[in-house]
């Protein structure tokens, strides 16, 4: 097997138009990256509206942190943080076909934690629902600036859940594809842009949780 | 660009060697988190209490870049484009408080 | 729709700043006609001079030019652009500072029509009437989308937001009638979403607004709405209030219950009618309710004139 | 020249179609799932194409509109519509993707002298999400269209409009995520597929301007995804964003939105200037004036273009001292650009300057660009601002950039590397034609519209004072020349695939990687992968070499090319 890496053209992993799976790899990575940073940007837009209202109304945020539940955000953002170290884990062992089955063992870990995070943020949503926390007529909180709050709860929380959701899809499709074959799994620059991409999601969580679950607490 | 580094290590690793530096800095990253969550219960002021979460984030934020996605192993390349994404941030950030932050 | 409709080639200029920003205009047109002309100049001079084939000599540039030049060149319009900013900016900034004790007049718009409401409670819809000469501050809110009071012969145009209010201030000096515009696409009828401001001499202003029917003080409106909104039984309350006393707050820095102080200015007191519980003063407690959708933001308009003109002395006596 | 150097006996014997990539596949499934970055660039083509004809269509009614001062051609709905169809479709469906997506596309493995681009799958998954894109403008304009405007100001788009907000932003966001793959494809090729020996500075300033609007596209176009999902988000669920009533301030989505779309315009204008620097040298027969210094030109104005973006806003209730910052940011952007300009001219001197169509629509280029660069100057400088902006003197300064400068360079780019492309000359004749033509109808169509701009003339309006007409008239009688004007090109490239001259591989005798491969170039681009000794343009080193023997040696070459095919 490790014959077969040192030349590499006939890695099943080669794509058109490389000759080379490391400058594959390569490209993949540098691809992955300049992507990651078009994610933070699309994100960006989130965090400075929020940064703009919070300068705006810093009692109504105060005061509408508080509404959320830091259980629920602590457990998941904990889940986050295993799942991120059990992905930190997969590239490691994935190159070498010996630890392939670990490696792939790892993926499902990793998407298991990812939905155990889904569902934990499931029952969250229906908790908030029941306290009235969707911005509307009936929403819990009076004060002016509270709804722009959950607002950006609502919108932050959703669109990494996507996120989340997609990385979930890659991992599970990475994990049935390695198994069905082994020697490309060994090979593929796909493991790395995956756990790249399991990354930012924990990057962009790890902000959020900040950001939304932690203002208001302890008066 | 210093790309993966497999061809040199010929020797396999144990799954031992691979897991044990993720678990340290796991475990480093939960206590952070831990600690950040202890913070915000403190009865300082709102701003020195964001601030030090802001701190910890960033800090969690960079461990997660550096060894979990394996950042410290690559090239200025690489750097330029993950640091890029930060830049444009502080761009975007700058230039829309000098309107927010100087409405007379 | 407008008055005098013929050929233009240039806008009228009604105002000392409308002739002021021509002569940057002026001045901006003849920097670009000597860089346009340079660029054609050239493009054409070396297109013929070297075409195909042509006998002209095509000597060797020395080394040092392609440098030298290049620096050179970046560094004069570096420095020139940097001018013209100054020149541009230097007279902008004397307009951030508005005229002292202007004539306030209040704009409404809404999809699509601009209300106007004069200082006496005269009302007029897509027409201006201004006094010439005489400094006039428009206090501007927007009801739905954005808007924007576009005047082009005094060129002056400022977006109109709703929930927060905008302002232009202008001394039109030259009388006559002039296009006003809405600027910011708002919708269906955007287009016709205009009319006109008439400038006239000061006492023709003053013969007109008497002329037109309920011509009632706003502050005095504004006085009314205040009582039967029951805001005078706790803002007039002897001895120890409820509530803050207005007498002489506009203008003044109020303190804040959650620390810090703010400016009384106009967005501040229609900011404490809808949202009171935002700003609340030191000292009171936030008992007061909002009366965000009790009352137009024309109404708004009149008790903040009335809380801006309202000094004390015999009013709160009669209460 | 070149009419000299084709092979008039060869012209008939062989389609076009069964040459080169061409001839690689005949069936719809060998186009609609190739991932050929030439194919593919074709197929960008035939979809932009489309569009542009698209948007042609919306604004020529509504330029029939503005003929008479009163509503009565279309309704004022109809006209909202039409204006806003012309503005999303061209700058989304168009102009952003234009020389990128097609030239780009095409070009850039070949200038590397690489195979392919960098994710060939993705390539093809990025014109997939141009066409969904596409389809949901489609359905847009079949629903009943949409009435924003190109901007999608919040509160209108998000609260009041009655009009189809929801699919538009959706085509918007879905083509917006096309471009960013293209852009990551285009940075990651240029990283990692360069020929051995082409070093950084020895790229054509093509590919430079093709890196750098793709790092602008990368860091951009997502901000503009997230804005319209939040403008998306009021609109739909009903949440707070923008909404004043609720406390949210409707500023922040212009601040948001204007992050990308002034980013944006140089996403349209880079390109261009890339096509210019690759023709001028090329007909000048003379190296490129200060090549160093337009490479940090380029990059230059793509990162300082993201400081600027302030400049849309004077009017709008920004703080006045935010205004001094972006008026300030916006004179310095404008200096690489002057140096641009400076630098093309200069490249003519001591030239072999020949006038083929694609150097006139180089030299209109020149001219349309300087004259909207400084009319931007006017629009950065705050007190002319605040009378120009949301008039046509904003719309004909934006039109000079973007349809003087962008589409200009989109034709001389149609017509330098048509043979390339499609291995056939497109007549000289005709096109020499249609590119003075365009220049007129051009100026024809917009110089008019400064002048009724200054004089306060709205933008966005169906009907209009009177006295604005005769500008209005002259717009529209222009505007006629000028659809013409794109109109022949369309009509004669599609004669010359079919009774077009032979190309030979080289007909300009042009340096560059893309000319050393027969036209049209084969399936995997160069036979022996080429190596890169020497910078590009190498044309004349510095001033008059020995003229006479450079071009019977190209001559000969140039006949040699052809008679192989």
């Amino acid at each position: 097997m490790t014959a077969a890496r040192v030349a590499p053209v006939e890695s099943s992993a080669l794509r058109e138009p490389w000759k080379d799976i490391v400058r594959q790899r390569q490209a993949v990575e540098l691809g992955m990256w300049a992507f990651l940073a078009s994610e933070l940007l699309f994100f960006s837009g989130l965090f400075a509206g929020y940064t703009i209202y919070r300068s705006l109304y810093p009692q109504a945020f105060w005061e509408a942190g508080a509404e959320t539940d830091l259980w629920y955000g602590g457990i998941n953002t904990a889940i986050l943080l295993v799942s991120s170290a059990v992905m930190a884990v997969v590239p490691r062992a994935a190159r070498w076909p010996e630890l392939g089955l670990f490696a792939r063992t790892m993926l499902w870990l990793a998407a298991l934690l990812g939905m155990a995070f889904l569902v934990l943020k499931g029952f969250e949503y229906r908790e908030d629902f029941r306290q009235h926390l969707w911005p509307g007529p009936d929403f819990k909180l009076r004060i002016e600036g509270a709804e722009l709050f959950f607002a950006f709860y609502w919108i932050l929380t959703s669109i990494h859940a996507v996120h989340l959701i997609i990385g979930i899809a890659l991992v599970t499709r990475l994990a049935i594809a390695g198994a069905r074959d082994p020697e490309w799994f060994a090979e593929t620059p796909a493991v790395r842009a995956t756990a790249l991409y399991w990354g930012l999601v924990d990057i962009i969580w790890t902000v959020v949780f900040v950001v939304i679950y932690l203002p208001g607490r302890g008066g | 660009m210093s790309g993966t580094t497999q061809r040199n290590d010929k020797n396999m690793p144990t799954i031992g060697a691979i897991v044990r530096r993720p678990a340290w800095v796991l475990l480093v990253l939960l206590i952070a988190l831990a600690l950040n969550i202890g913070a915000a219960f403190l009865p300082v002021s709102p701003f020195l209490k964001t601030g030090f979460h802001l701190i910890v984030a960033a800090l969690t934020v960079a461990f997660i870049a550096f060894i979990f996605m394996e950042l410290e192993k690559k090239g200025p390349t690489i750097h330029l484009f993950a640091g890029s994404g930060l830049v444009w941030i502080a761009i975007l950030f700058l230039l829309i408080f000098s309107d927010y932050g100087l409405r007379p | 729709m407008t008055a005098d409709s013929h050929f233009v080639f240039l806008p009228a200029a009604a105002s000392a700043h409308a002739r002021h920003v021509d002569w940057i205009y002026f001045g901006l047109i003849g920097v670009s006609v000597v860089i346009v002309g340079l660029v054609v100049a050239l493009l054409l001079t070396f297109g013929i001079r070297y075409r195909s084939g042509s006998p002209a000599p095509r000597g060797k540039l020395p080394e040092w030019v392609s440098r030298e030049i290049e620096i050179g060149w970046t560094v004069a319009t570096l420095f020139a652009f940097i001018f013209i900013f100054w020149f541009a900016a230097a007279s902008f900034l004397t307009t951030i500072g508005a005229a002292s004790n202007p004539l306030e007049i209040h704009v409404v718009g809404k999809q699509w029509m601009w209300k106007i409401e004069h200082p006496n409670g005269v009302r007029e819809i897509n027409e201006l009437h201004v006094p010439a000469d005489v400094p006039v501050r428009l206090v501007m809110i927007s009801q739905d989308v954005i808007h924007s009071f576009f005047l082009p012969a005094l060129r002056i145009k400022q977006d109109v937001l709703p929930g927060r209010y905008t302002s232009e201030s202008f001394t039109a000096d030259k009388t006559g009638s002039y296009d006003l515009f809405c600027a910011e696409y708002c919708g269906s009828d955007h287009a016709r979403m205009g009319g006109r401001i008439v400038v006239m001499p000061k006492a023709e202003y003053q013969a007109w607004l008497d002329a037109q029917p309920g011509a009632e003080n706003l502050a005095g409106k504004g006085r009314q709405l205040f009582t039967q909104l029951g805001c005078a039984g706790c803002h007039f309350e002897k001895g120890h209030r409820r509530a803050p006393d207005l007498a002489g707050l506009y203008g003044s820095y109020v303190q804040l219950a959650g620390g810090g102080t703010v400016r009384a200015d106009e967005a501040y007191l229609r900011d404490s009618i809808l949202q009171p519980a935002r700003q609340v003063v030191a000292g009171y407690a936030p008992i007061m309710p909002s009366f965000k959708g009790t009352v137009s933001e024309d109404q708004i308009f009149s008790l903040v004139t009335f809380i801006k003109s309202f000094s004390g002395d015999r009013e709160e006596t009669t209460q | 020249m070149s009419d000299a150097v084709l092979d008039k006996t060869s012209a008939r014997d062989e389609s076009t179609f069964d040459k080169g990539y061409l001839g690689a596949g005949h069936t719809l499934r060998s186009w609609l799932f190739t991932t050929d970055h030439k194919r593919i660039a074709i197929l960008y083509t035939l979809t932009l194409t489309v569009f542009f004809f698209v948007g042609g269509i919306a604004i020529a009614l509504v330029r029939i509109e503005l003929v008479t001062p009163a509503q009565d051609f279309v309704s004022a709905d109809e006209y909202n519509r039409l204006f806003t169809l012309h503005g999303i479709v061209m700058v989304w469906f168009f102009l952003v993707p234009s020389i990128p997506a097609t030239f780009g596309n095409f070009l850039l493995p070949l200038m590397l002298g690489s195979r392919d681009l960098a994710f060939p799958r993705l390539n093809l998954f990025s014109w997939y999400l141009t066409v969904i894109g596409g389809a949901f403008t489609i359905y847009v304009l079949l629903a009943g269209g949409v009435d924003t405007g190109w901007t999608f100001y919040t509160p209108y788009s998000s609260i009041y409009s009655n009009s189809h907000v929801i699919a538009a932003a959706t085509a918007v966001f879905v083509a917006g995520f096309g471009t960013i793959a293209t852009g990551i494809n285009f940075i990651v090729t240029i990283h990692t597929m360069r020929a051995p020996g082409l070093t950084w500075f020895r790229l054509p300033l093509f590919v430079w301007s093709m890196y750098t609007v793709s790092i602008v596209i990368v860091l951009a176009t997502p901000v503009l995804a997230m804005t319209l999902t939040l403008m998306m988000a009021e609109r739909f669920l009903g949440v707070p964003i923008f909404n004043a009533s609720e406390g949210g301030d409707p500023l922040l989505f212009q601040h948001l939105f204007w992050f990308y779309s002034h980013p944006a315009v140089y996403i349209m204008i880079l390109p261009a200037m890339g096509v210019v620097s690759e023709v001028i040298p090329c007909f000048a027969r003379r190296r490129l004036f200060g090549y160093d210094f337009m490479v940090y030109a380029l990059a230059a104005i793509s990162l300082i273009g993201f400081f600027v973006w302030g400049h849309h806003m004077f009017v709008s209730g920004q703080s006045p001292y935010a205004n001094l910052v972006f008026s300030f940011l916006s004179f310095i952007v404008a200096v690489p650009s002057a140096i641009k300009v400076f630098n093309w001219t200069a490249t003519l001197y001591g030239g072999q300057i020949s006038y083929e169509a694609p150097m006139l629509y180089a030299f209109g280029f020149v001219g349309l660009f300087t004259i909207g660069g400084l009319t931007g100057l006017f629009l950065a400088s705050i007190p002319i601002d605040v009378q120009a902006t949301d008039t046509y003197f904003v719309v004909a300064h934006f039109h000079y950039v973007m349809v003087g400068g962008t589409v200009s360079a989109f034709f001389a780019a149609l017509h330098f590397w048509w043979p390339k492309i499609t291995g056939r000359m497109y007549p000289e004749t005709w096109a020499r034609f249609a590119a003075v033509l365009m220049f007129f109808g051009f100026n024809f169509t917009f110089f008019p519209q400064f002048i009724m701009g200054w004089a306060g003339m709205p933008r966005r309006y169906g009907s209009y004072p009177p006295e604005f007409q005769v500008y209005h008239v002259l717009s529209s009688a222009g505007a006629a020349v000028l659809a013409i004007a794109y109109l022949l090109p369309f009509a004669y490239m599609i004669w010359s695939l079919r009774w077009g001259q032979r190309a030979p591989g080289n007909p300009w005798q042009a340096t560059g990687l893309e000319w050393q491969t027969p036209s049209p170039p084969p399936k995997h681009n160069f036979d022996r992968v080429p190596t890169v000794e020497h910078g590009p343009y190498d044309y004349h080193h510095e001033g008059y070499v020995d003229q006479k023997e450079e071009i019977a040696g190209s001559m000969q070459t140039a006949q040699t090319d052809g008679d192989q095919e």
